[in-house]
């Protein structure tokens, strides 16, 4: 399976990118969106893949037996999860807030601050 | 619905989702419903009357029948290639009143195959429906009326 | 000595509170230091004419190899007396010269603080202490040529001077820790005494480069030599500080303290001396051509440091010799001229010679100042630079072979136009005529004439007696430059002589000139040019710089960021697919494919399609959904491999976040299919690249054998220590609880981010103004560098030629 | 019980999942096509339930009862998601 | 001690929680903001003396043994870090109490600011690499909002960019962080000092390493990965690109410092002319790019950008003194750039504009002002006795010693640089008079400095306006005091280059601490 | 504004609070925890928010999402400073001999405090950015939106 | 036969997981297929809330846990009661901006309603 999520992985980094690359910030925050899936799903992966074996521990056990899906991957990707909404969030509130300032969605018309 | 009433049902579900019916987990329950309504006081400004058991399980059952029913005829026209529906927007008069009422009448309908609850008109006497059988629209209403609403009320009045 | 030092930075420090009290008086009363501290190292004479070294040691950067150290011998000490002394007389002369002038208190501060960094550089024991003292030293003259702030010349001269000095000074740095890397430290008295070791070492070469293209650059050699009649743009006195005693002559300095120890090798010889011979002839040539008094006397001194380089380059006992001296009479008369120059300017109004004339009725002290001085620069007569000369003609005489055939007549021709130049500028404006000047002449007040007076009188005075300083301060200076002792003797009259002979043909030669020089100065305009090319150089190489990293800059910082994003990406995969390809290739195993479940695959390729379908969408809610699908069967796959609590975060987020995105997205316009076709598939190439190498990592990298200690131990230890059953949450809030209390700060951060940005409104502005604003701001910024266009497009022809 | 005992055979097992995929793939397909806006908030509640299904499903074939609560977080969610999206397009055509 | 190393995380986090708390009243967020400036200041220096008397410091957080918890650790060059981290953040948020202006006082600039430091300082201090990445993150979310606090136009452009660029480094960091564990199975960074080692392939990790490089260049402002800086750096409030000026990009350069001395030392090799080349890079783009400025604050970011070229060639050389000049070189940066930004303040307030073809004639009305310039400006540009030149000696002696003549080359030709856009600023905002066409507050006294930056006409007290001079004249005197006592500073750098040459003092602090 | 909607609200609303304090609470040992309780809490908000108005569910809430912020970050900080006092590392788990009478086997300790910190932020957050991005959305709609009194000020 | 009802169970869950997956797969090609949004909704509404109804019900009955089966049962009712409430919201959106109704659809009432100047046809409305 891990083949099988290597492909999906670059496939999510390349439409992330592509949809970056383009002019319109509305299709900048779909590629970030998208990125951000691709870098979860590859941490995810991290630990190697175990179906079906959460890392719980069973009601009348005090331990787990292997195999069982590593937790710490789990963990990371929660916590990256969660900040990526924040980063969405914020992003969001960024170019809304930059396309009623600037007026337009144009990535090629926000070059006034280089140049 | 009186809101200690609500409460109990709350304190209840507290244990059920749960999984263990004990005083205690009933107690904590309670408490964390008593915390949550005081927060949401808002939600329960209306008394409702208690239910006839009976009329539950009557609409109930009459509801599951309508579902498989109605479900086979849909069924048959998606699998099947062509239509043979003939769709339409129905207007449906209401004698339900009150919000709760409403609800489960639009929800009632809308779950039965066949017709959706599109929207209640402002003066809340009107339910906008859309039939995927309208040939004969009285009809469609006529069942509506006669089959949900009075049992609906039945069951809430 | 160090307090000597230190208490002229503190009196810098002090003087322009003492400027604001004392005011006319300013000038005797801060002469008061450096006077003294003349007298001071008078005092030193005679143990340092003994072979005495006094050594003074303070720790600072030890571990940097920097050291508060300072070391007294016959060269520092000749050149501590100069600087002193001339400082002293500058100090008194600066306070009636700019009588009235504001801002004083920062001149006096500036003057004292080149004072202090002059005299540290001369006495500075350790070489990176050398450094910070020369560094201190071109700050001090940039705020010193500056000083007439107001005036774009001034500013343009300061910073060429700076940028000359600097990037010499850079590279001098860079020399001297390749010396103190060569000889183990920086103390100046052990590497004198190792100086075999530092030329049989490798780095030897490079090293000696670097440190002349410091000391050149300082002393205004070919072709360094354009900034210093720049440095005109000072007051008189500043001038004469800078061009007698000090500063130009640092550069002199450091060659003459290391020339024992880099010097006498063939590299040395050919560089040095003929950098000096150019320079001197190049000096003369300029100076020739001049008509301001000022620029006469700076490119004068040109010529003379191009002298005195050249004589070190030459690393014989007479030239030694002969350098030593030549330096001590330039600084004299060379002080005295620019005092005296400076005097005229103040009471005539001008300092154009050709308006000039007769003016010794008028000032009749200075004139006697002045014509001393004059001959001294002629370098006849019974002054102590005529000694000066003998010795130079005798040291370029003694040179080898070819080198004395070029040099000969090389000096002949410096020394002719030395005659020349002294009869213009020295000499002429006092004879004659009185002509008419734009302010009423009359005698300079005291403290004007006193300076060029004593500098004069004391040029008179040893040229007498050479036996005045022959032992005392001329022996040891040369001591300390040949690196052993050497007696010297020193007599005006030598008897006839081959260097007579060219002291002779050099005078007739220059009286020719001077006699010719209006025809000359009208026919020969190539010959100004002829040197002028450094100048035109550095100007063009400014603006060329300019242009260069102005396209640059706008090349990379295009304003696009697509671009950036690019170049990022393609460094990644530049980089990464590399090293993967070439050092981390391993065979995959596509076996472990096989176990793979149909429905994992389909959620995979549901996956890829919705993430195409959101590419290719042409409606913001159709992608928007697309991408909520994507999220949706991330979630699956979570549950599909054992992580449910990622699973339930994964599904709330992805749909608070469509939740999100539709809120904004219909505020915001319609797609448009905006870009071409051809960079459309550009862009995907490149997307294309970076997601096969994101892949090839993720398929080598599961071929990495793996241990799962860590998830062992929080298996172990979850429930029996943590008291928790589920393990990820666990991890969460206890064995790295850390990460989730940072993270729900960036959450928090970023919720008031989102709150700030929209009830946080900028004052109401009207978008079409703003618009308009920018659109002429854009405009204004592709016009040319507003600065630069002052430094090259009125560079004043005359000045810099 | 366990996944391959008695009735539960992998090959039934895997003709639900794969009618849970075809579903999901019509489901999505609608979703790309559209062509209104409420026909893929339409298409996204359905793939959300097939979710709900298919995790469901799994929890079943796979004897976690913990995905129980997934299924339902994912189910309540839902409802959130669906009805916002449906007030958002009523109130954009109010704008308008 | 259990707390101390986690002390300048945790005062920042609790005045932002407690400003959170005192949302509305913008008097207690101010008097919260300078106490909690001050608390870490004070945090920052007992760290620091601690570790000074004691060495490293190391926390386990939750008790946990290392490798399974987070470990703090403290050794000489993070404590070092942190300390210049506290100190900017003290003068700033005192320059900002008379120039931000009140609506983003109202809208939690403070707290921005506090946690943000809490983000730097965690990223200094952590021992976990995944706990960076969420260190990293907060200090970008902070900045996010710091530079757009405020929503104008400009500001807008350049966050867009700034946030999308940081973003899509975020997403690489994170993919390295994914496949370091994948490859070794552990998070602790002494931990992966030893298991790295023995990854198989070796050129996995060379490849980890080398995201890495991208990932924390980005942050860093590296060729050709920096474009993020000038676009947006010059656009926020002054006192707030100060503080990222002095801070931000640090990180960056630490964080490389750390995974490569630690994990990917022995990727060095390979790295090594990567580093170097990309250092010089690095250096000739941004000293290009200062010299065409026209705005000043356009031209200081550039010299960001040079300079931390500067410090990743000492990275580069990757000798021990090398790192020493170094970490030397970051904390003159620090010290240096915030001041230059915060006394580009003062020039716009006084000429009214950052262009400098608009300004002039500072010099002859406010020669202190002048004076206040030059210490920073001759520092950064290396020029004795200020710490600069120390610092840029340690590395051109380390670049020589190793060999590395080329690039020590480079680096002298770019002080050259720096010099002469500092020369530039000079002269045309001091030396010269001020473009008659330019409304000017020249006339005005130097009390303008205190003026909120974007009301033209300044109406505040003299007492005020001497509060706003003094974060500059304190900065200035540490660089002075850098200088003077630059023995002190680099034999602190030494000893924290001695951790960075020698990875086994790191480990044995982390693995065989405290359990 | 739909009857039918707001009935359901009505009812569904307090079901899913109490569903994201059981999952809260219970996500030390199966699925859930303060992250993800706190986003359902979030979404019951959400979709009163929906169903009546913002300004309605900023009403129902009480507190400034800014306090809820605040209070959830100070009650994480508490709970990993109160190890200290006994002398442990910084987020410690330190636990009651008191076993809940709630779910099973939890016990009370620093890190269930600490989880309802994180509960509390993100409620706080969610509420945040849903509520600012769904008011400056609708600013323009021709039916005002009401605002609650202190927090557009 | 005694099989079967000795795993009376079994058969049951596995009878239920039949059925949901046939009324999910149903409401799919509903959706896929039916010629407007409204009928689509027809379809999507009752079958896939039959579907998962009927999943989750498995759920309940498969587990031998009480708490489960009243969760599940909970969710169930849940699903019940928001579904036909989602659909009502959708389709009253899809009413008033203007998606038109398959050209089989031969009447309209709720377009004599007062108010109804709602209904605005606008090109992006509709995509
Ligand atoms: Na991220
Ligand atoms: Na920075």
């Amino acid at each position: 399976m891990i083949v099988v999520l290597a492909f999906v992985i670059g496939g999510l980094y390349a439409a992330g990118l592509y949809m970056m690359l383009r002019r319109s910030i509305t299709k900048l925050i779909i590629g970030l969106g998208l990125l951000s899936h691709a870098a979860n799903l590859l941490l995810f992966t991290a630990g190697g893949l175990v179906r079906a074996r959460p890392p719980l521990i069973p009601d009348n056990s005090e331990t787990i037996q292997p195999p069982f899906a590593d937790p710490v991957p789990q963990a990371l990707v929660l916590t990256a999860i969660v900040i990526s909404f924040g980063v969405t969030a914020f992003a969001l509130a960024l170019i809304h807030r930059a396309n009623r300032v600037i007026g337009t969605d144009d990535m090629d018309q926000m070059k006034a601050t280089d140049v | 619905m009186n809101p200690f009433l609500l409460n109990i049902l709350l304190a209840l579900a507290w244990e059920a989702m749960n999984g263990e019916f004990t005083f205690e987990n009933f107690a904590v329950g309670f408490a964390l419903g008593f915390v949550i309504l005081f927060f949401a006081q808002r939600v329960t400004g209306e008394t409702v009357y208690a239910r006839r058991v009976w009329r539950v399980l009557g609409l109930l059952v009459f509801f599951v029948k309508e579902l498989i029913i109605a479900n086979v005829r849909v069924a048959y026209d998606v699998l099947t290639p062509g239509y043979q529906m003939r769709p339409g927007v129905l207007a449906v008069p209401l004698d339900a009143e009150t919000d709760e009422e409403i609800m489960l009448l639009a929800s009632l309908t809308s779950l039965t195959p066949g017709t959706l609850n599109l929207d209640v008109s402002a003066d809340r006497r009107t339910l906008y429906i859309h039939a995927m059988y309208a040939d004969d629209p009285a009809a469609v209403k006529r069942s509506i009326k006669e089959g949900f609403e009075r049992r609906v009320l039945g069951v809430l009045r | 000595m160090t307090t000597g030092i230190l208490s002229i930075f503190a009196l810098a420090f002090l003087a322009p509170v003492i400027c604001r009290f004392a005011r006319g008086h300013t000038g005797w009363l801060l002469a008061l230091l450096p006077a003294t501290l003349t007298i001071y190292f008078a005092t030193r004479i005679g143990l340092v004419a003994h072979g005495e070294r006094i050594t003074e040691r303070l720790a600072w950067v030890p571990s940097l190899g920097v050291e508060l150290t300072f070391y007294l011998d016959g060269l520092s000490l000749l050149f501590a007396l100069l600087i002193c002394g001339i400082g002293a007389l500058v100090l008194i002369y600066a306070g009636a010269y700019l009588k009235g002038r504001e801002q004083l208190g920062r001149f006096y501060l500036y003057l004292l603080l080149f004072m202090g960094a002059m005299l540290g550089l001369v006495l500075a024991g350790n070489l990176l202490l050398l450094f910070v003292f020369w560094e201190l030293t071109s700050i001090s003259s940039f705020l010193l040529i500056g000083f007439e702030h107001k005036k774009a010349e001034a500013r343009r001269a300061a910073l060429q001077a700076l940028l000359i000095t600097g990037g010499g000074g850079l590279a001098l740095l860079a020399g001297l820790v390749l010396l103190g890397q060569i000889s183990g430290g920086y103390d100046v008295p052990e590497l004198l005494a190792g100086g075999d070791a530092v030329r049989a070492s490798t780095l030897y070469l490079p090293a000696l480069l670097l440190v002349l293209a410091g000391a050149f650059t300082k002393s205004a050699q070919f072709p360094f030599h354009f900034w210093l009649p720049g440095a005109m743009q000072a007051p008189t006195p500043v001038s004469a500080y800078l061009h007698s005693a000090t500063m130009v002559k640092a550069g002199v300095y450091l060659l003459a303290r290391l020339a024992s120890v880099l010097g006498g090798t063939d590299e040395w010889f050919y560089i040095v001396t003929s950098v000096g011979a150019a320079t001197m002839v190049a000096g003369g040539v300029l100076a020739f051509f001049q008509t301001d008094l000022k620029l006469i006397l700076a490119y004068s001194t040109v010529s003379a440091l191009g002298t005195l380089v050249m004589l070190e380059g030459l690393s014989t006992d007479h030239a030694a010799r002969a350098m030593v001296v030549f330096l001590f009479a330039h600084a004299l008369y060379k002080g005295a001229l620019f005092m005296v120059a400076g005097a005229i300017d103040h009471e005539t109004g001008t300092r154009d010679v050709t308006r000039l004339g007769g003016l010794r009725r008028v000032m009749p002290v200075t004139a006697v100042a002045a014509v001393i001085a004059g001959v001294s620069l002629a370098g006849f007569g019974p002054v102590f630079s005529f000694i000066g000369k003998e010795l130079l003609n005798e040291a370029v005489l003694l040179a080898e072979g070819t080198a004395r055939g070029v040099l000969v007549p090389f000096t002949i021709l410096g020394s002719a136009l030395f005659v020349a130049v002294a009869c213009a500028a020295a000499l002429r404006p006092f004879f004659g005529e009185l002509k008419e000047t734009p302010k009423g002449a009359h005698e300079a007040p005291a403290a004007m004439w006193l300076g060029p007076v004593i500098l004069a009188a004391l040029g008179l005075v040893v040229g007498l007696a050479p036996a005045l300083v022959a032992g005392s301060l001329v022996a040891p200076a040369v001591a300390s430059v040949l690196g052993r002792s050497e007696p010297v003797e020193l007599a005006l009259w030598h008897g006839f002589n081959a260097a007579l002979l060219m002291s002779v043909i050099a005078a007739v030669a220059g009286a020719l000139l001077f006699r010719f020089r209006e025809r000359l100065r009208g026919g020969t305009a190539w010959s100004r040019n002829l040197f002028a090319f450094p100048a035109r150089g550095y100007e063009l190489s400014l603006t060329w710089l300019h242009r260069a990293a102005a396209m640059a800059t706008r090349v990379l910082q295009s304003g696009y960021l697509r671009s950036y994003l690019t170049i990022i990406v393609l460094t990644t995969v530049g980089l990464v697919g590399y090293t993967l390809l070439t050092r981390a290739y391993t065979p995959l195993n596509f076996a472990a494919a096989r176990e793979v479940r149909f429905y994992e695959v389909g959620v995979a390729a549901l996956i890829l399609l919705a993430a195409l379908v959101a590419v290719r969408s042409r409606t913001r809610l159709g992608a928007v959904a697309s991408l909520g699908v994507v999220g949706y069967c991330v979630a699956l796959i979570f549950i599909l491999f054992g992580a449910p609590d990622l699973a339930l975060t994964q599904f709330l987020i992805e749909t608070l976040t469509v939740i999100l995105l539709v809120l904004v997205l219909h505020r915001l316009p319609p797609l448009a299919l905006i870009a071409r076709a051809p960079a459309r598939a550009r862009d995907l190439v490149v997307a294309l690249l970076f997601g096969g190498t994101m892949t090839a990592l993720v398929l080598v990298a599961w071929g990495v054998p793996f241990q799962q200690q860590a998830s062992n131990f929080y298996a172990e230890r979850s429930y029996t220590e943590a008291h928790g059953r589920n393990i990820v949450n666990v991890i969460l809030v206890d064995f790295r609880g850390l990460d989730t209390l940072g993270e729900i700060t960036v959450l928090s951060v970023a919720a008031i981010g989102v709150y700030a940005l929209l009830k946080l409104r900028p004052p109401e502005a009207k978008r079409g103004a703003a618009v308009v604003n920018d659109l002429s701001a854009r405009r204004r910024e592709s016009s040319p560098d507003g600065e630069l266009a002052e430094v090259v497009a009125r560079a004043p022809e005359g000045e810099v030629s | 019980m366990n996944l391959s005992d008695g009735v539960f055979d992998v090959f039934v097992v895997n003709f639900l999942y794969l009618m849970l995929m075809a579903a999901l793939l019509l489901a999505f397909v609608r979703l790309a096509v559209g062509p209104s806006m409420p026909d893929r908030v339409v298409a996204l509640d359905l793939i959300a339930n097939l979710v709900v299904a298919t995790t469901a499903l799994y929890a079943i074939t796979t004897n976690q009862q913990v995905l129980l609560d997934v299924a339902i977080g994912i189910a309540l969610i839902t409802f959130l998601g669906t009805v916002a999206f449906a007030q958002y397009i009523e109130r954009r055509a109010r704008d308008d | 001690m259990k707390l101390l190393p986690v002390l300048p995380v945790l005062i920042p986090l609790l005045t932002a929680a407690l400003a959170l708390l005192q949302w509305r009243h913008r008097v207690a967020q101010r008097r919260l903001s300078v106490a909690g400036a001050i608390a870490l200041f004070v945090a920052a220096v007992w760290l620091f003396a601690v570790v000074q008397r004691e060495g490293v410091q190391v926390v386990q957080s939750g008790g946990w043994q290392a490798p399974f918890g987070i470990s703090f650790v403290a050794d000489t060059f993070s404590s070092l870090m942190v300390l210049f981290a506290a100190t900017t953040n003290l003068c700033v948020v005192i320059y900002s109490l008379t120039s931000i202006d009140a609506r983003r006082e109202a809208f939690g600039y403070h707290l921005l600011l506090h946690v943000m430091l809490m983000g730097v300082c965690g990223a200094f201090l952590t021992g976990d690499i995944f706990n960076l990445y969420v260190w990293f993150e907060l200090m970008l979310m902070a900045s996010f909002v710091l530079l757009a606090l405020g929503g104008e136009r400009r500001q807008m452009e350049g966050a867009i960019k700034y946030v999308t660029i940081n973003l899509v480094s975020s997403a690489l960091f994170l993919a390295a962080v994914g496949l370091l564990y994948a490859a070794t199975g552990t998070l602790n960074m002494a931990d992966l000092a030893l298991k790295a080692q023995h990854v198989n392939p070796a050129g996995m990790r060379t490849v980890i390493a080398l995201l890495f490089f991208v990932a924390f260049g980005v942050k860093a402002a590296l060729f050709p990965l920096y474009f993020w800086l000038p676009a947006s750096y010059h656009t926020p409030p002054v006192v707030i690109s100060a503080i990222f000026a002095g801070l931000l990009t640090k990180v960056g350069v630490y964080s490389l410092a750390r995974v490569f001395t630690l994990i990917f030392r022995n990727d060095a090799g390979y790295m090594q002319p990567l580093l170097l080349w990309v250092a010089a890079l690095t250096m000739i783009a941004g000293g290009l790019g200062a010299i065409v400025q026209r705005d000043l604050r356009r031209m200081l970011s550039f010299l960001i950008i040079s300079h931390i070229g500067v410090a990743a060639m000492g990275l580069g050389i990757f000798t021990e003194r090398a790192f020493a000049g170094m970490i030397f070189y970051l904390i003159e940066d620090i010290v240096v750039l915030t001041n230059l930004f915060l006394i580009a303040g003062g020039v716009r307030l006084l000429c009214g504009t950052y262009d400098l073809t608009q300004t002039g004639g500072i010099y002859r009305r406010h020669p202190s002002f002048g004076f206040l310039f030059l210490i920073p400006a001759l520092s950064l540009s290396g020029i004795p006795p200020f710490s600069g030149f120390f610092a840029k000696l340690a590395l051109i002696q380390a670049g020589l010693e190793a060999g590395r003549y080329a690039v020590v080359g480079v680096s002298l030709a770019v002080s050259l640089l720096t010099l002469y856009a500092m020369a530039r600023v000079w002269m045309l905002a001091f030396w010269r008079e001020q473009p008659a066409t330019t409304p000017t507050n020249l006339a005005a006294p130097l009390a303008t400095l205190a003026a909120p930056l974007t009301t033209p006409i300044p109406t505040i007290s003299p007492r005020r306006a001497r509060r706003a001079l003094i974060p500059i004249a304190a900065l200035s005197a540490l660089t002075i005091a850098l200088g003077l006592g630059a023995e002190f500073v680099f034999r602190q750098s030494l000893i924290a280059a001695g951790v960075l040459a020698e990875p086994r003092l790191y480990v044995e602090a982390v693995l065989g601490g405290e359990r | 504004m739909s009857i039918i909607l707001r009935t359901a609200t009505r009812y569904l609303m307090p079901l899913l609070l109490l569903f994201s304090v059981f999952l809260l609470l219970r996500g030390h040992n199966k699925p859930g925890g303060g992250f993800i309780g706190g986003l359902v809490a979030a979404a019951a908000f959400s979709l009163y928010a929906v169903a009546y108005s913002v300004g309605e569910a900023r009403a129902l809430v009480r507190l400034r999402p800014q306090t809820l912020i605040g209070v959830g970050l100070l009650v994480a900080l508490t709970s990993g400073v109160v190890p200290l006092f006994a002398g442990r590392s910084f987020l410690t788990g330190m636990w009651g001999g008191a076993r809940l009478p709630v779910v099973g086997e939890i016990y009370l300790g620093t890190p269930v405090f600490f989880d309802i910190g994180v509960y509390l932020v993100v409620i706080g957050i969610s509420l945040m950015d849903v509520f600012t991005l769904a008011e400056e959305t609708a600013e323009t709609a021709d039916v005002p939106e009401p605002r609650a009194g202190g927090e557009t000020g | 036969m005694i099989e079967v009802v000795a795993h009376w169970r079994e058969w049951l869950v596995l009878g239920l997981l039949s059925a949901g997956a046939l009324f999910l797969l149903l409401a799919a090609v509903g959706v896929f297929r039916l010629p407007d949004v409204y009928t689509r909704m027809q379809a999507a509404t009752k079958a896939a809330t039959l579907g998962a109804g009927c999943t989750l019900l498995a759920v309940a009955v498969y587990f031998d846990d009480f708490g489960v089966t009243v969760r599940a049962l909970l969710v169930v009712a849940f699903i019940f009661l928001t579904a036909p409430v989602a659909a009502h919201m959708i389709g009253r959106a899809a009413y008033i901006i203007g998606v038109p109704f398959w050209h089989g659809t031969k009447l309209d009432e709720m377009a004599a309603r007062e108010g109804d100047s709602r209904r605005a046809a606008s090109d992006e409305g509709k995509r």
